[in-house]
């Protein structure tokens, strides 16, 4: 086992925490957080590969990069849709706005 | 370590109806200002509603330093309820004292020499000009500002020596009788007196300068807690916060007492009463101060300091009386209701700053936080003196 | 002799003193600036300010950080226990790290890094981080209001100071503490400050909101939110937040120096000395502001950094990069 | 750190602190406590990214993922105030979080099985590479993704500033 | 535009303003009094708790009528005198005294030091002064109309129980006596 397998394997598992916490978790946030592990797992692989292969180094780099503005922007825009709901329903819980009332 | 707290943590009477009034309101967060916080200059509780950092409704909760002073009136001899005054409204004390010895004079149709009249005045003013310089420094404080109150006790200090010297203390004066002063102005304090005008007329530039001119200060303060003339007077406000709404009602002036009548002096007023105007109001007025207290050191007469026909028992005749004078946070009222004997039979005390206060739960509402507590030191609120 | 300085010479040994050199030097400037500010408050206000415990009160500092840690601490009834206690070690421990790669002297530099000032800015960018915890963990709405404060002024005020950084690293044409300090090694003129003023400016008000200073100390407003995020801490919770507090100001006050008054150059002393000078200059002026000045109301701070800090500072940056290209 | 040439010891640190870490994020029942387990992982991953000689990215990662989103999730839960609502996964659905588990580590060993058996060789780690040739990458053959994502970002925030104004407005 | 930009720069001035004038006063010596070692210069003024004045020629001799004025004038109740008519050696209540002394009384006035040979008709046996009750508005003092009663002046009294404050006037005259008879002697 290399150790470009080891940091995989790292992301891998940050990858399997954020499903899991996607799937179970109840409110929005809970959901926000999961999804930025997922996120991080994704830019530690594809730094790993670039560094670790004779991939492009920038590129790797770079894409994680971006993963981090995309996860801000998301970021800044999950925290108004949160606000929203929670002015709007009075909680952030998915199990409870999950009616289709407009 | 206690599972159940022994207390019960939703609070007392006041914030459960507080929260009762506003159910339904949303994600609010109620938070209670005070009795021990460092904007309330004193015990006074406020509690209010926050959306974020904007106020929603605000209430002001009294009583935290209620000593019955009025109840202590109906069980004093005359002579003996004088200390009182003194500690009704701690930093214009001597207003007080004018207003009390003024009615039991009023009702009792005593004269006051000439004399004694000009050492009320003088030293009245400069119990003003200590007042206003204390609101001063503490209002710039609570906006943040920590040097000017500093440079206010400065003038303050040399104030208080030289109030001390015919009065004995220097906070809680005791100093006017029924037909005069307990004890006549000496030569060091005519020179003393003088010296400070000379000295003080070289600091308000300098608070000018380090304060008002401030840009910081006067984005705190402008536009922040307008209060309309229409609104003063529905709520009874007096003083400077009246004023500087822009209605100039001085008792000074409207209802002279005393000798007032014989001095020239501006009455400082405001235009939009916002916390800026009260602010320009409170200095212009130290400066008419000055002013006063100038033309009464040249006209000071000489003569007796206290009618010597003053009664040895103090037994003013049946009737009723009402005496006002200009303190410093406004109109003070006394009224007396006397049966004949050595006791009042009832004794009510107007308090400006009862009044004033209540402007503050319409004028803080929608506003931010901080302005809220800019509002509040701008009333110039003297808590002993709101409860009574 | 020689195999001592091997050793030292060795990396991770190097990091090591270093971290140790700048936790002292924190220590030590944490009781320097309390007495200061302390006699500095006192002379604006024409008084002497501390004077009892020892000549001149020099050892009042000293008093005050034994009381701090003899103090019991205490936790509020329903405080988050974990949250309450790593807040303020939160706040304290970047401060070391911010220091690690800024050159004091020549030589006298805990780490090259050639992205020095990312690290100097992503690890102070730490401590809101601190105040949220303490704000959240400490069950008190005072904290939470004073925490939410912080969160909106430092990521708004973090903007400005990027970006007025950025104008300096462009003229420099690197993110090195090391290398920026040497372009800067020309003489007087050549400081940063004279090509970049607006950028100085913009960096040292930015800076002040960071930092959490008067007139922007809003997440600790006294007269409103009490003492704001630190309210419920006592002893050293209190002492560290304190101490923090005023390592933040050496680290930007450092920065400052190195990205614009020209870091450890200039005549007749050695470097050290102009560097420890320039940042003491930097901190008194910093005091020197606290005592004079009332604090801006919320929204005033956020208007001044997004519609005066912010544009002013991107049009800086423009202009820096255009002019940059014509001259090349 | 930068002298990496195999495994170093403090990779065993960082993959505790990213698996602590993930994990308090993942079951804590205080949303808080969770973020201050993102926050730990976050660490930990930027300790990997200076592992693999990758300074401006770790440091890029303190700075916006520490720095700026967290403090983001934060303010989302002071301003809803979820902390104790928050039931955490184990109250009632026991049968959602077993289906969660079964999801997420189906997935995972799924890939990991890939990773492990498809992994291609890795090379010893290349020089750091310069922030130079980083920039000039962002503005040649990323000039077009450098330029859509900061699009986003602005819509992103102008979007949010619109919902957050619709609030106050609705009121 | 150009009005902002004004009211701008106005502003920017008036921070610079504000640092001189701190600036200013920075240079300047404290004015604050450095209590230890310095001490406030206008105590003469000072009115402390009272104390007894006794007559011209003997300084153990108070020089109070035992009028009762003071005890009943005080609004806190803080002073307790016992005294008695020479030659009827039972106590006599507060309003006979007060009936019985027909001197004129005009609220304080200097007057004329009486001397032990005059008439004096009673005799006082103890004055207490309870000084933690005491509001110090100077009343006893200005209705006293023999002006037997002055005003300590010692700014520095303290003390860790009330027992400390609770004074026998009588006893501090005869021992200010001592005193100055020590003074004398020396």
């Amino acid at each position: 086992m290399n150790y470009l397998v080891l940091y995989h394997l790292a992301a891998l598992i940050l990858f399997g925490l954020g499903l899991y916490g996607i799937t179970c978790r109840k409110s929005l946030v809970g959901m926000l957080i999961s999804v930025e592990l997922m996120l991080n797992g994704a830019g530690l692989a594809l730094v790993a590969s670039s560094r670790l292969t004779p991939a492009l180094d920038e590129l790797g780099q770079l894409g994680t990069l971006l993963v981090m503005g995309l996860a801000a922007a998301e970021a800044t825009l999950v925290l108004a849709i949160i606000l929203i709901v929670s002015r709007r329903f009075g909680t952030t819980e998915i199990a409870d706005i999950a009616t289709l009332k407009g | 370590m206690l599972d159940k707290p022994s207390f019960s943590l939703d609070g007392d009477y006041y914030s459960s109806r507080f929260s009762e009034l506003g159910k339904g309101e949303g994600d609010t967060l109620v938070l209670n200002l005070g009795p021990q916080h460092p904007s309330t200059h004193g015990v006074l509780r406020v509690i209010v509603e926050l959306d974020g950092e904007y106020v929603r409704r605000a209430e002001p909760v009294l009583g935290y330093i209620h000593r019955m002073h009025e109840k202590m009136g109906e069980v004093k001899t005359y002579v003996q309820y004088l200390p009182n005054m003194g500690r009704v409204d701690y930093l214009h004390a001597l207003a007080w004292n004018w207003a009390y010895v003024g009615a039991v004079e009023k009702l009792m149709g005593l004269e006051v020499p000439s004399r004694a009249e000009y050492i009320r005045v003088i030293t009245c003013e400069l119990n003003r000009i200590c007042s206003h310089l204390l609101w001063w420094g503490a209002y710039v404080l609570d906006l943040g500002g920590f040097t000017p109150i500093l440079y206010a006790f400065d003038d303050r200090e040399i104030l208080m020596d030289i109030l001390q010297i015919p009065t004995g203390s220097r906070l809680t004066y005791c100093y006017y009788r029924f037909g005069g002063v307990s004890a006549d102005l000496t030569e060091t304090f005519l020179t003393q007196t003088r010296n400070f005008i000379e000295r003080f007329k070289t600091r308000i530039p300098m608070y000018h300068d380090l304060v008002t001119g401030n840009m910081i200060l006067r984005g705190r303060c402008e536009d922040i807690g307008a209060l309309p003339a229409e609104m003063a007077r529905r709520y009874g406000a007096t003083g400077p916060v009246l004023r500087g709404s822009g209605v100039a009602y001085d008792v000074r002036r409207v209802e002279p007492y005393s000798v007032y009548d014989q001095f020239e002096f501006d009455i400082p007023v405001g235009k939009n009463g916002d916390a800026m105007d009260r602010y320009d109001v409170r200095m212009a007025e130290m400066e008419q101060s000055v002013r006063i207290i100038e033309q009464a050191l040249n006209q000071i007469p000489d003569g007796p300091f206290i009618n010597p026909d003053v009664p040895d028992r103090i037994m003013p005749p049946k009737g009723e009386v009402y005496f006002a004078v200009e303190g410093a946070r406004g109109k003070i009222g006394v009224y007396l209701v006397s049966d004949g004997t050595a006791r009042p039979y009832r004794l009510k005390l107007r308090a400006p700053g009862f009044s004033n206060l209540h402007v503050f739960a319409e004028l803080a509402q929608g506003t931010i936080l901080a302005d809220a507590v800019s509002i509040l030191g701008s009333l110039d609120l003297v808590i002993p003196e709101i409860d009574r | 002799m020689t195999q001592i300085l091997q050793f030292l010479m060795l990396p991770l040994v190097h990091l090591i003193v270093a971290l140790i050199a700048i936790l002292t030097f924190i220590a030590l400037n944490g009781l320097i600036l309390v007495y200061v500010e302390r006699k500095v408050a006192g002379f604006i206000q024409r008084r002497p300010g501390p004077f009892e415990v020892g000549p001149h009160g020099l050892l009042q500092p000293l008093a005050d950080a034994l009381k701090l840690v003899g103090k019991q601490l205490v936790m509020p009834r329903g405080a988050d226990r974990i949250l309450f206690w790593v807040a303020p070690l939160l706040s304290f421990a970047p401060v070391a790290i911010c220091l690690l790669p800024i050159p004091f002297g020549p030589y006298l530099l805990g780490l090259n890094v050639n992205l020095g000032l990312l690290l100097v800015l992503a690890f102070s960018g730490l401590n809101v981080l601190a105040l949220c915890l303490a704000g959240w963990g400490s069950n008190n709405k005072y904290a939470l209001l004073g925490a939410a404060r912080a969160v909106a002024q430092s990521v708004a005020y973090e903007i400005p100071l990027l970006l007025s950084v950025l104008c300096v690293a462009f003229t420099c044409g690197s993110l090195s503490f090391v290398d920026i300090t040497a372009s800067q090694t020309r003489g007087l003129l050549s400081w940063n400050v004279f090509s970049q003023p607006l950028a100085f400016l913009i960096f040292f008000v930015s800076a002040l909101a960071e930092t959490n200073r008067a007139p922007f100390d809003l997440p600790e407003a006294e007269s409103e939110l009490t003492a704001g995020f630190h309210t419920e801490y006592s002893g050293m919770g209190f002492g560290l937040f304190f101490l923090a507090e005023y390592s933040y100001m050496i680290v930007v006050s450092a920065v400052a120096s190195v990205l614009f008054l020209g870091g450890w150059s200039g005549p007749f002393f050695s470097g050290h000395w102009w560097m420890l000078g320039k940042i003491y200059a930097l901190i008194l002026i910093m005091m020197w502001f606290r005592w004079t000045y009332p604090r801006v109301r919320f929204d005033q701070l956020l208007n001044i950094c997004w519609k005066w800090l912010i544009p002013l500072s991107l049009i800086n940056l423009l202009g820096t990069a255009l002019i940059i290209n014509l001259v090349r | 750190m930068d002298q990496l040439s195999g495994i170093h010891p403090a990779y065993g640190l960082y993959l505790v602190l990213i698996i602590s870490g993930g994990a308090v994020a993942v079951l804590a029942r205080s949303l808080v406590r969770a973020l201050s387990g993102l926050i730990i992982t976050l660490f930990g991953v930027a300790g990997m990214y200076l592992l693999m000689a990758a300074p401006f990215i770790a440091f890029m990662q303190i700075l916006i993922y520490v720095g700026a989103v967290t403090v983001l999730i934060f303010f989302a839960i002071m301003l809803t105030r979820t902390s104790e609502g928050e039931s955490g996964s184990e109250s009632g659905s026991v049968g959602r979080s077993f289906l969660g588990i079964w999801a997420a580590a189906f997935s995972t060993l799924v890939l990991a099985a890939v990773v492990v058996r498809h992994m291609p060789k890795a090379i010893p780690l290349k020089p750091e590479a310069s922030m130079g040739r980083l920039g000039e990458f962002l503005t040649g053959p990323f000039a077009l993704s450098f330029e859509l994502i900061s699009v986003v970002l602005f819509v992103a925030m102008a979007g949010a500033v619109l919902l957050g104004f619709e609030r106050r407005k609705a009121k | 535009m150009t009005t902002t930009i004004q009211k701008t720069m106005k502003g920017l001035w008036s921070l610079i303003v504000g640092l001189k004038v701190t600036g200013k006063e920075f240079c300047r010596p404290w004015i604050t009094v450095h209590y230890p070692r310095q001490e406030v210069t206008n105590l003469d003024t000072f009115r402390g708790h009272i104390d007894l004045v006794p007559v011209l020629d003997d300084p153990e001799k108070p020089l109070c009528i035992v009028c009762r004025r003071c005890e009943e004038v005080c609004p806190s109740g803080c002073i307790r005198i016992e005294g008695h008519v020479p030659g009827e050696e039972k106590e006599v209540p507060v309003r006979q005294l007060l009936l019985v002394s027909n001197i004129s009384l005009p609220h304080s006035a200097a007057r004329e030091p009486i001397c032990a040979t005059d008439k004096t008709l009673r005799v006082l046996d103890g004055f207490s002064l309870n000084y933690n009750l005491c509001s110090l508005c100077g009343l006893c003092v200005q209705s006293c109309p023999v002006s037997s009663l002055t005003f300590s002046s010692d700014v520095y009294l303290a003390g860790a129980s009330r027992k400390d404050f609770e004074f026998d006037l009588l006893q501090r005259l005869i021992d200010r006596a001592g005193s100055t008879k020590l003074k004398k002697a020396a």
